[in-house]
């Protein structure tokens, strides 16, 4: 009976979608705005949840672990999520105090994670770029043309670069990408219809 | 109808009804469908045959997915490939090490390799297994995995599922402690970090096919069929485009315009 | 020595990295930029509409991806202010709408009539679903905006329902959703232009969209600041740190090369050995 | 040289620095702030998650709207997960999300993703990148052929596709590298200029 449902709805969900985009027809046109604008509601609920889920996993680490250094962590992860969320509900996300902690911790927090990309690219250039076969060096060709060519020296080093890398992204790379991007197509087509159709052996939620 | 939408929608219809065609004819088991050899696959029990030479272990990991939502599919199918190659690991006694980044896939994995160990009778070898929880923050994951790799000095390494930039940390101790590494993701965006530093890897669609073929799961080749088919009608499309259009007609760019 | 070179520890070479970074930003270069014709296609589709005409930004973005895309927005929001366009921005990604406000507060917009030329709606959740909610009613969708003031009456929104009333999209983009959903649910059902402000590192993935048109113009991170910037005359941070990055490309590039001598003269040795034991 | 006197300047700077001592070595004080980053990002979902609720579901619902309840009740049906007994229902919820999705990319792939794709294709074979783009395109989907064994034609189409997918990904490296450069020099513009002041 739920599992009838969950399918049911799912298919539903889906199908008025699809069946809009392709025919003009008001009460597919109603349906579809109403479906869209519940799914943003229905979204925003479950933003929260991958929150609540962080507390529950952070929870068990406090009451499970005997590392000192795990527990202290889940607290102050804890703290910062409480603190952050009160804040933010009681003053609002552009209020001064709530300003600090986006500025002062999420945005650099979060770039600068991002940006330790860059040692271990080097160290990987260094270890692990090896010309092997075919493949490396095409690869290591291609990357070292497109690396020079986004920045000025590689025009002072040879005033070629800027072209050559202008071509392989916009040729062999672009055509390379559209086989690769039709053929993603098909698949996650082939899974979408698979999910609206309940045939998929992952379960939903 | 909606104008300029006809051609879509017949198309839509088309590679519905084949894939849903497709997928019924392999269930019903009328034909047996061969995936292709792909070379990353067949290195796998060449890497655990190394791990087995030089006495060191295994580490697997089935990516930092959840098992729902759009990146799901690879977390099951890097726990297909786990499958296989914990039965391996029970058949020649290569210890076997587990990382885990998603709570959730921490019994998916346990159950997966009981079931393999259970197979190949080698029940009491579970001891030599170790399947960990690490953390589920991205970089924290990453950190600690890249620890158990060095430490343990893996032999080989499998990265299977679904992984962002912390891929690079993992992919990069493998080669510092020289492990034999296979990975295979349907990230595209971190296929590049893959091919350079690892051993073989496994290219988007490549990471389904694998493990269709590893597992014969009738929902995983069934699909692999269908797309396949409609892969073909594209390229039909394609090469009969092309060449109409280089005759000179825009009888193609008309009728997919429509 | 070369086997010594192939055990070099990793952090040895972060400072290498480390110094490669630090001196060009203390001592610049001034090295010349070069200006990419998705850049320029950009800049003209942005001269080319006239004065009031609307332009929804989508900041489709997390705080990872700002530090290398706030330069180009900076200088395109200078464009679009100094032409008299009307902002309407939005955002799917929960980031979005604070780093949105730190943008326009960087840009001359700040001069300008917020809810006349611009406004900030702020987020909203669900990503694909949400981009086809808001581009089929806009106001319907964010019924306030990010600072809680309704849409209703804003002078921004006259004559504009869906997103087909707007005359160009620019998506800010670092990951999806981003530009791959707004062609498919806007750009082409709706036909209206779609630029975009990318981080350098899905440039390659996104080549096919604009041969095809689908995508109009494209802004790679601080590189296309910097080109942006001397477009409009006005140089700012993306020029500022070419310098840095030029050093640090190369740096990476010598690394590579040095890694593969190690790796082929390790090779070449090893099989002379092996020749001898098979010698001996 | 001008130091900064802003509380969030600050703390911004104690925070990138604390993750840049990771690659250095782990250590307790990057812990800390990894777990301070995640805890307010959390956080910050939550706020935003709730704007959305109250300006389309409680509002409206203040002003009459009955329809509402609808997605409501949908939304609060993915709480049952954490009960035992009903954790089942948010199954519905979750079914409706991602029925919907994959409804709305289905109907967007076909067009924007394949149609458009192949139509670009369409081009006079008058120059050698018209035909390389031709090539590249058709080679590489002969590639992703998974039920066709590799021989023949087939083989040597494929092979080529894998060389035209190495050009790419050496392309995607190459600008990825980019962009983690690019991210760094805005830390360290940051730390130098905004912070100490030592960068104008």
């Amino acid at each position: 009976m739920l599992r009838t449902a969950t399918l049911a709805v799912t298919f539903l969900a889906g199908i008025i979608v699809i069946l809009a985009f392709f025919f003009d027809v008001g009460f597919l046109a109603t349906a579809e705005a109403r479906v869209q604008d519940w799914g943003v509601i229905v979204a925003a609920f479950a933003l929260a949840m991958a929150s609540i889920n962080l507390v529950q996993v952070n929870i068990r680490r406090i009451s499970s672990s005997d590392d000192a250094t795990e527990k202290i962590c889940a607290v102050v992860l804890l703290a910062a999520l409480v603190v952050m969320s009160i804040i933010g509900l009681t003053q609002g996300p552009t209020s001064d105090t709530y300003n600090v902690l986006f500025d002062g911790i999420m945005a650099p927090g979060q770039s600068t994670v991002w940006a330790l990309g860059v040692f271990y690219i080097s160290s990987a250039a260094y270890r692990a770029f090896r010309v092997k076969n075919v493949d490396a060096g095409l690869l290591l060709f291609s990357s070292a043309f497109v690396m020079l060519g986004a920045v000025p020296i590689g025009e002072v080093i040879w005033s070629g670069i800027p072209a050559v890398s202008q071509w392989i992204v916009d040729v062999p790379n672009m055509a390379g990408m559209r086989g690769m991007l039709i053929g993603a197509g098909i698949g996650a087509f082939s899974g979408g219809l698979r999910l609206l159709l309940g045939i998929d052996r992952t379960e939903v939620g | 109808m909606i104008q300029g939408r006809q051609f879509t929608l017949l198309l839509f219809l088309v590679m519905s009804v084949i894939m849903l065609y497709a997928g019924n004819y392999v269930r019903k088991g009328k034909k047996t469908i061969k995936i292709r050899r792909l070379s990353a696959v067949e290195a796998i029990p060449e890497a655990i045959g190394r791990a087995t030479e030089a006495g060191r272990p295994v580490h697997f990991s089935p990516g930092l997915a959840a098992i729902t939502g759009l990146d799901a599919p690879q977390t099951f199918a890097g726990i297909s490939l786990l499958r296989y190659i914990a039965k391996l690991t029970a058949r020649y006694d290569v210890r076997l090490i587990v990382t885990i980044r998603q709570p959730a896939v921490l019994p998916l994995a346990q159950e997966t390799i009981r079931q393999s160990y259970l197979e190949e009778g080698k029940f009491d070898a579970l001891s030599q297994v170790d399947v960990m929880f690490l953390s589920d923050q991205q970089f924290a994951y990453a950190a600690a995995a890249s620890g158990v790799i060095m430490r343990e000095k893996a032999a080989a390494s499998f990265l299977f599922g679904a992984f962002w930039a912390e891929n690079l940390m993992l992919a990069e101790v493998g080669t510092q402690v020289d492990a034999y590494q296979i990975s295979g993701t349907a990230s595209i965006g971190q296929v590049p970090f893959f091919v350079t530093t690892t051993d073989y890897c496994l290219i988007g669609e490549e990471l389904y096919a694998a493990a269709a073929s590893l597992t014969a799961d009738e929902v995983f080749l069934g699909a692999i069929l269908g797309q396949d088919i409609c892969k073909g009608i594209m390229v039909a499309l394609l090469v009969v485009g092309v060449i109409v259009t280089a005759v000179g007609s825009d009888l193609f760019v008309r009728l997919l315009s429509l | 020595m070369l086997s010594k070179l192939g055990r070099i520890d990793s952090r040895v070479l972060y400072l290498i990295l480390l110094i490669a970074f630090i001196v060009p930003l203390l001592c610049p270069l001034g090295l010349p930029m070069i200006i990419s014709d998705e850049i320029k296609r950009t800049y003209d589709l942005i001269e080319s509409l006239p004065e009031g005409s609307r332009v929804v930004v989508s900041f489709d973005l997390s705080p990872g991806g700002y530090d290398e895309l706030a330069p180009a927005c900076a200088a395109v929001f200078n464009h679009m202010a100094m032409k008299g366009l009307r902002l309407i921005g939005m955002s799917f990604w929960d980031a979005g709408p604070s780093l949105l406000d730190r943008s326009l507060a960087g840009s001359l917009y700040v001069d300008k009539e917020y809810g006349d030329d611009y406004v900030n709606l702020g987020f909203l959740a669900g990503g694909e679903n949400a981009m086809a909610a808001a581009a089929r009613d806009i106001r319907g969708a964010f019924p306030s905006d990010f600072h809680d003031n309704p849409t209703a009456n804003m002078p921004i929104f006259e004559g504009v329902q869906s997103l087909k009333d707007v005359e160009m999209v620019i998506v800010v983009a670092t990951g999806n959703p981003g530009v791959p959903e707004w062609i498919r649910q806007v750009g082409d059902p709706m036909g209206v232009p779609i630029a975009t402000i990318v981080i350098a590192g899905l440039v390659a993935d996104y080549a096919p969209y604009i041969q095809s048109k689908q995508l109009i113009g494209m802004i790679p991170g601080l590189r296309g600041a910097a080109g942006y910037e001397s477009l409009i005359d006005m140089l700012g941070r993306g020029t500022a740190g070419l310098d840095a990055q030029s050093v640090a490309h190369l740096m990476i590039l010598i690394f590579v090369l040095v890694g593969n001598i190690v790796y082929f003269a390790e090779r070449s040795r090893e099989k002379e050995e092996s020749a001898k034991e098979g010698a001996a | 040289m001008n130091m900064s006197t802003s509380v969030s300047v600050w703390l911004a700077a104690l925070v990138t620095i604390g993750l840049i001592s990771f690659v250095f070595k782990e250590n307790f004080y990057y812990r800390i702030v990894e777990s301070l980053y995640v805890g307010v990002s959390a956080g910050h979902a939550i706020v935003l998650g709730w704007g959305n609720i109250r300006n389309l579901a409680i509002r409206p619902l203040g002003e009459g709207n009955v329809a509402v309840i609808i997605p409501i009740i949908l939304g609060l049906m993915l709480f049952t997960r954490y009960f035992e007994k009903w954790h089942r229902v948010s199954r519905i919820p979750t079914g409706f999300l991602m029925g919907l999705g994959a409804g709305l990319s289905m109907r967007g792939i076909v067009g924007s993703q394949i149609i458009e794709q192949i139509k670009a294709c369409y081009v006079s074979l008058n120059s050698i990148n018209n035909i390389l783009i031709v090539v590249g395109t058709f080679a590489v989907l002969s590639y992703f052929f998974f039920t066709v064994e590799h021989d023949g034609f087939v083989g040597k189409s494929a092979t080529l596709g894998r060389w035209f997918m190495m050009l790419c990904f050496g392309a995607a490296y190459g600008s990825t590298v980019t962009g983690r450069i690019s991210l760094f020099v805005g830390r360290l513009q940051f730390l130098l200029g905004d912070w100490l002041g030592i960068l104008q």
